[in-house]
């Protein structure tokens, strides 16, 4: 990104209005909609070029509309809580800005797909996180614990650095064209998690969860679509973590 | 209406809640209750690093680390609290590390450290290596692994339970002292169902964190609007130097999310319009390392004496153009991705505009080191803990080192842990759960929900941006009789105005509209008694500087500030601060 | 209503590594991608040349007819070539709508349905696509002997 | 994810024409006539242009093929896929064109 003249955050950014076209639905149903019904709405706010989705959402909740549901917390990118598909593409509403997006057009914000939908833009996480679970996301260990730390040199340590920085919000298992259709598949996100562990050399729990990601719902499932890789709001390479734990199986080498 | 029962029910899973219930969910039957999914918890924004005294890579000691954590917390730091956090510091680490965290590594293979803000040698020689860190996702990687051992463990989680209540078997503010007041349980809202549940326990820890949203420019989430804290001083409890609120330097302009401190750790250096290292002016020893407090006064001070940078002269700016960029992509990639996203600024070859973003609740509910919540100044309630950033131990004081505070929920939250668990073990009956507890907080819901279709007049979102522009502009970084006064008066008003809100979603399920009113609740509650506390304490100590009294007073100031709520307004009292080894001196740096 | 407090029993619940050391063996899918993988390259060279032989060369589509089959298949490395392309490229497509199924098809009887059907395509078209070239006759006796191919007049 | 449908839609649109074309092919076993026949039909301009369609098919799925067997063992690959996939196309469409101008002069030209 290039640097512009004046700080943002402080000059004077014009004021512009744009639109959002938003995906919506009430599990109570309204008025005019069936419970659950998805159906279209579109808002018009005052926002900055340099202002976040989030915001744009906020000033639709906050002024218009205090029913639209959405999740957030952090608004800075690093807890995960808003991955939602904008203008077709998975993205955090809170590290998307309107600048980045053509604000001339309406911006089209839906709930992440493969999940089932609750309310407006708000999904049912459990079964990612379930997927989560399954592929046994915590350091595993035989024998007695050292005294001190466990060494670790920091070549060692680079080699799972990157999936190290997954914050769980589903963006990449959301946006898998693989987990759309059928939705066994454990989808990126659990294979991201368990590279993080079979790569980590104080590990030993590593074939434990290859022989999970070995099965049917595993590994095998991605056809390398490369969707995931470009939602990573986290900037992690995940088809790549894929393909590494696709060679630790078919070569026995990490 | 759903009632549970358990041994131990914990309230929040950050970092504080999360340690806890490894210890408790080991030795009695948990539940651990949280608004967010745990790893969405603001533990996961924390950057910088957790201090330790491992003396991995320099000569270090927890000696020193405790007498730093005093001075940095301007002496009002209760020392034994002190010296339990920094001796426990390094099994914390370490217990850490076994749990798989993945620490920066020396080249011997140990857990890298590197210097953060107040953390000396040998009693404030110079700066030291002391803080134990992961890149600048520190936080991030503490909040997952804690997590990743409450999967293996199987602890049982009740995610986007928003809890609104806490029950006590009797008023702990008309019970005499010594009489027995204890814990029954908790009331919640599940959010995805709207639906209300009471869960009885034996022992209730509370971990909610922090309160910043009270404050506009924050580095606080927006979820951070001090629950746990308000819940406690509505159930008749006080909380302890609230009026202390770190205010971090290096904030983004006009955004507040934070660049850690590590930034200036790993060289970064701050400098005016004229692009003068001010610090060396205000801090002559440790200049940019100084601790928060002096370094935010110092860059408002540049600010306002016409030496700020920008259009406006509005911030200062934060240098790194002298580092290495791969020296930077190691040990800064987060931070310096915030800058670029956010600012459209270039950290390799631009200094980044900075200014003091409000961060840290000092205060909160008052507890012993055991992490037992005092009702007053000496009975604490039986049952009942508190942990992490809503707690007060205090090791604090009046101002937090950095990295201090993920050290703290560490400590605190495995130690409340223990402490619930053992209680609910040696507790045979939990206390009576009254049939009327939900009556509190169904009032609330009923009374919010019936301003639904326009009874109400008044915006939830406008009341919160008025008192957030109020604490903005009266109660930051520098604080006066004047500005505190208006302060008060406007969030007697806001209170008014808040009786009148009107809820805009009738929906049961996922009602945030209703959880946002509620929550605004919770900040007018807090935003009061942070301004009574620094109304009444007519000195500069720490986070909380009085133009009107810019000096430190201990013949009349040193101790906690106490404060109950009461039917009219916010009472206060003092609370001696414990003092072991170390007499207070002028903190000069 | 109450939530169910079923007694506590302490003590973690750690979990050890069970596989200690050593390798996996490769399941069926892991087998399944192996072979996409290996099948795929040579098809591109079977079925490259074959296309440019059958379609560039000479005449290109309008050359073909029996005769020119015939006089293909008479040398056997067109039949071995021939025959290896049916089988792997139905191998590789069978295995491929395999998968293709199990992502779509979500009810389990209709899985087996699909599966099924596939399995009887897929092998009964390799024995027919076998028994064809290997029992091929480039000159069968009562053909009209205008539509074979040339040499067929020396076996006469 | 253009890539992944591309793949899809081409590899099954193979599998079943090779199903009809080994059946087609097995009439050679039946009588030179029947053959004939059938072959002669494959050469009228519709179904050329459909064999065309059958080429494109199988030249796309062939190179997308070898793209993604390289993604799966290069990193170099992994991280320029993007590329690939226009160097997919190039490919395709040199390969193509040729075989164009002299298939469908095949076609229509008649011979
Ligand atoms: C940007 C940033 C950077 C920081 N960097 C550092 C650093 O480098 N070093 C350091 O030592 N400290 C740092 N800190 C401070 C430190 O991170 C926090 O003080 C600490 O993480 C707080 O942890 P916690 O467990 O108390 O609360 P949190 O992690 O905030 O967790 C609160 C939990 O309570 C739950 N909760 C809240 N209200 C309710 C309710 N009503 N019902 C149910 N559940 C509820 C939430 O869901 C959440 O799970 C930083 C803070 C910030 C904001
Ligand atoms: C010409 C050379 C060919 C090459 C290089 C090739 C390569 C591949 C590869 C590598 C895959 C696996 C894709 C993945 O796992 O993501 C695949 C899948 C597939 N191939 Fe081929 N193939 C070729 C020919 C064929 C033929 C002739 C057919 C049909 C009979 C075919 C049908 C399929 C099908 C149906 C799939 C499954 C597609 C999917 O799952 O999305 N392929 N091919
Ligand atoms: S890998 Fe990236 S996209 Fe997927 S859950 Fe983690 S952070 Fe989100
Ligand atoms: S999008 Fe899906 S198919 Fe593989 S590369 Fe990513 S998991
Ligand atoms: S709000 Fe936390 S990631 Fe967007």
């Amino acid at each position: 990104m290039t640097a512009t003249a004046e700080s943002p955050a402080v000059g004077e950014v014009k004021a512009m209005t744009v639109t959002l076209r938003i995906l919506r639905s009430k599990p109570e149903g309204t008025d005019e909609h069936k419970p659950g019904e998805q159906y279209w709405q579109e808002f018009q706010v005052e926002a900055h070029a340099t202002d976040r989705v989030l915001d744009a959402l906020h000033k639709i909740k906050w002024e218009q509309d205090g029913s639209l549901a959405f999740r957030r917390s952090c608004a800075h990118g690093v807890c995960g809580s808003d991955a939602m598909r904008i203008n077709a593409r998975n993205r955090l509403a809170c590290k998307t800005l309107l600048k980045d997006l053509n604000p001339a057009k309406p911006i089209i914000v839906e709930p992440i797909k493969g999940l089932p939908v609750e309310k407006d833009l708000i999904v049912d996480m459990e079964p990612f996180f379930a997927s989560y679970r399954e592929i046994m996301p915590f350091l595993m260990t035989t024998g007695n614990a050292p005294a001190r730390e466990r060494l670790q040199s920091s070549e060692q340590r680079d080699r799972f650095d990157d999936t190290t920085k997954c914050i769980l919000c589903a963006a990449c298992t959301t946006s898998c064209p693989v987990f759309w259709t059928d939705g066994q598949y454990f989808g990126p996100q659990a294979i991201v998690g368990a590279h993080r562990f079979i790569f980590d050399s104080r590990d030993e729990g590593q074939w434990d969860r290859l022989e999970i990601l070995n099965d049917k719902a595993g590994v095998w499932k991605c056809r390398t679509a490369f969707n995931c890789t470009e939602a990573c709001p986290r900037g992690i390479e995940v088809t790549k973590a894929i393909s590494e734990v696709k060679h630790a199986l078919t070569t026995g080498e990490f | 209406m759903t009632h549970h029962e358990y041994d131990v029910v914990i309230v929040g899973a950050g970092g504080a809640g999360m340690r806890a219930a490894l210890e408790s969910s080991q030795r009695a039957r948990t539940a651990v209750l949280t608004k967010l999914y745990p790893t969405r918890s603001h533990t996961g924004a924390a950057q910088g690093g957790m201090a330790a005294a491992l003396a991995n890579v320099e000569d270090d000691n927890a000696e020193w680390h405790v007498f730093d954590t005093i001075k940095g917390g301007d002496y009002l730091v209760d020392q034994d609290a002190a010296e339990i956090l920094c001796n426990e510091a390094i099994d914390a680490v370490l217990d850490l590390e076994k749990m798989g965290l993945p620490f920066n590594r020396t080249p011997e293979g140990k857990v890298d450290q590197r210097r953060f803000g107040g953390h000396t040698r040998n009693h404030g020689e110079a700066a030291v290596r002391r803080a134990c860190y992961s890149a600048d996702r520190t936080g991030h990687m503490i909040l997952q692994t804690l997590y990743q051992q409450c999967i293996k463990q199987e602890v049982e989680f009740f995610n986007e339970y928003y809890v609104l209540d806490l029950i006590l078997d009797s008023d702990p503010q008309a019970a005499a002292e010594g009489e027995d007041v204890s814990v029954a349980g908790v009331v919640a809202l599940e959010l995805s169902t709207g639906e209300i549940h009471t869960f009885s326990a034996k022992s209730v820890v509370f971990a909610t964190g922090g309160a910043g949203k009270v404050f506009k420019t924050t580095s606080n989430a927006h979820t951070l609007t001090g629950d746990g804290m308000g819940i406690a001083l509505n159930a008749g409890l006080p909380l302890e130097d609230m009026e202390f609120f770190q205010f971090h330097p290096t904030g983004l302009a006009g955004l507040g999310i934070l660049l850690s401190e590590a930034a200036r750790g790993e060289g970064g250096i701050l400098r005016n319009s004229e692009g003068e290292r001010f610090m060396e002016r205000y801090a002559p020893t440790i200049k940019d390392l100084a601790p928060r407090d002096m370094v935010a006064r110092a860059m408002a001070n540049e600010v306002r004496e016409g030496r700020g940078a920008g259009p406006h002269k509005d911030y200062v700016l934060l240098d790194l153009t002298h580092l290495e960029p791969a020296h930077i992509d190691e040990k800064l990639p987060d931070i310096t991705e915030f800058a670029r996203t956010y600012l459209g600024v270039e950290p390799y070859t631009e200094p980044v505009p900075v200014y003091p973003t409000a961060h840290y609740a000092m205060g909160g509910i008052p507890t012993t080191v055991q992490g037992e919540v005092l009702r007053n100044n000496l009975d604490t309630v039986k049952g009942l803990y508190a942990a992490g950033e809503c707690a007060c131990v205090s090791v604090h004081g009046a101002n937090r080192l950095g990295t201090n505070s993920l050290l703290d929920i560490n400590v605190f939250g495995r130690r409340a842990g223990i402490a619930a668990a053992e209680h609910a073990v040696a507790t045979a009956e939990a206390a009576a759960f009254p049939d009327d507890a939900a009556a509190r907080v169904e009032g609330i819901v009923t009374r919010l929900l019936g301003t639904v279709g326009g009874s109400g007049t008044e915006r939830v979102a406008e009341v919160r941006k008025v008192l957030q522009e109020t604490m903005d502009r009266n109660v930051q970084v520098f604080r006066d009789a004047s500005s505190l006064e208006e302060a008060t008066r406007v969030i007697a008003e806001l209170k008014e105005r808040y009786q009148d809100v009107a809820i805009h979603d009738r929906g049961k399920r996922f009602n945030t509209d209703l959880l946002e009113a509620i929550e605004l609740g919770f900040l007018l509650e807090i935003a009061e008694v942070v301004v009574a506390g620094a109304l009444a304490r007519q000195e500069s100590r720490g986070g909380h500087y009085r133009e009107d009294f810019p000096t430190r007073d201990d013949e009349k100031f040193m101790h906690h500030t106490m404060a109950y709520a009461t039917g009219d307004g916010v009472r206060l009292d003092t609370k001696p601060v414990i003092v072991t080894r170390y007499q207070p001196m002028e903190r000069k740096y | 209503m109450t939530a169910s407090s079923a007694p506590f029993t302490p003590g973690p619940k750690i979990k050890e590594p069970r596989i200690r050391s050593g390798r996996l063996r490769p399941g069926a899918e892991q087998w399944s991608w192996r072979f996409m993988r290996i099948s795929g390259p040579l098809l591109v060279v079977l079925i490259l040349t074959h296309l440019f032989i059958n379609l560039l060369t000479g005449d290109g589509v309008n050359q073909i007819d029996f005769a020119f089959v015939a006089g293909k298949w008479a040398s056997p490395l067109w039949q071995v070539w021939d025959i290896l392309m049916l089988v792997l490229a139905m191998l590789h497509g069978g295995n491929g709508m395999r998968l293709l199924i199990n992502d779509y098809a979500h009810h389990a009887t209709l899985r087996k349905v699909l599966h099924s059907a596939l399995g009887v395509a897929v092998i009964g078209i390799i024995v027919l696509g076998a028994l064809v070239i290997f029992t091929f006759d480039p000159c069968p006796l009562d053909a009209d002997p205008s539509l074979l191919p040339s040499f067929c007049e020396d076996v006469r | 994810m253009w890539m992944w449908v591309v793949h899809r839609v081409t590899g099954v649109a193979i599998f079943f024409f090779l199903l009809v074309h080994v059946l087609d092919t097995a009439l050679v076993r039946v009588s030179p006539e029947a053959y004939n026949e059938v072959i002669g039909s494959y050469k009228t301009p519709i179904y050329g242009l459909i064999e065309a369609g059958l080429v494109a098919a199988i030249l796309l799925h062939a190179f997308n093929g070898l793209r993604i067997i390289a993604v799966d063992h290069s990193t170099w690959a992994l991280r320029h896929q993007r590329q690939l996939v226009w160097g997919v196309w190039g490919l395709f469409g040199v390969l193509m064109v040729p075989f164009l101008i002299r298939h469908l002069g095949h076609v229509f030209g008649g011979a």
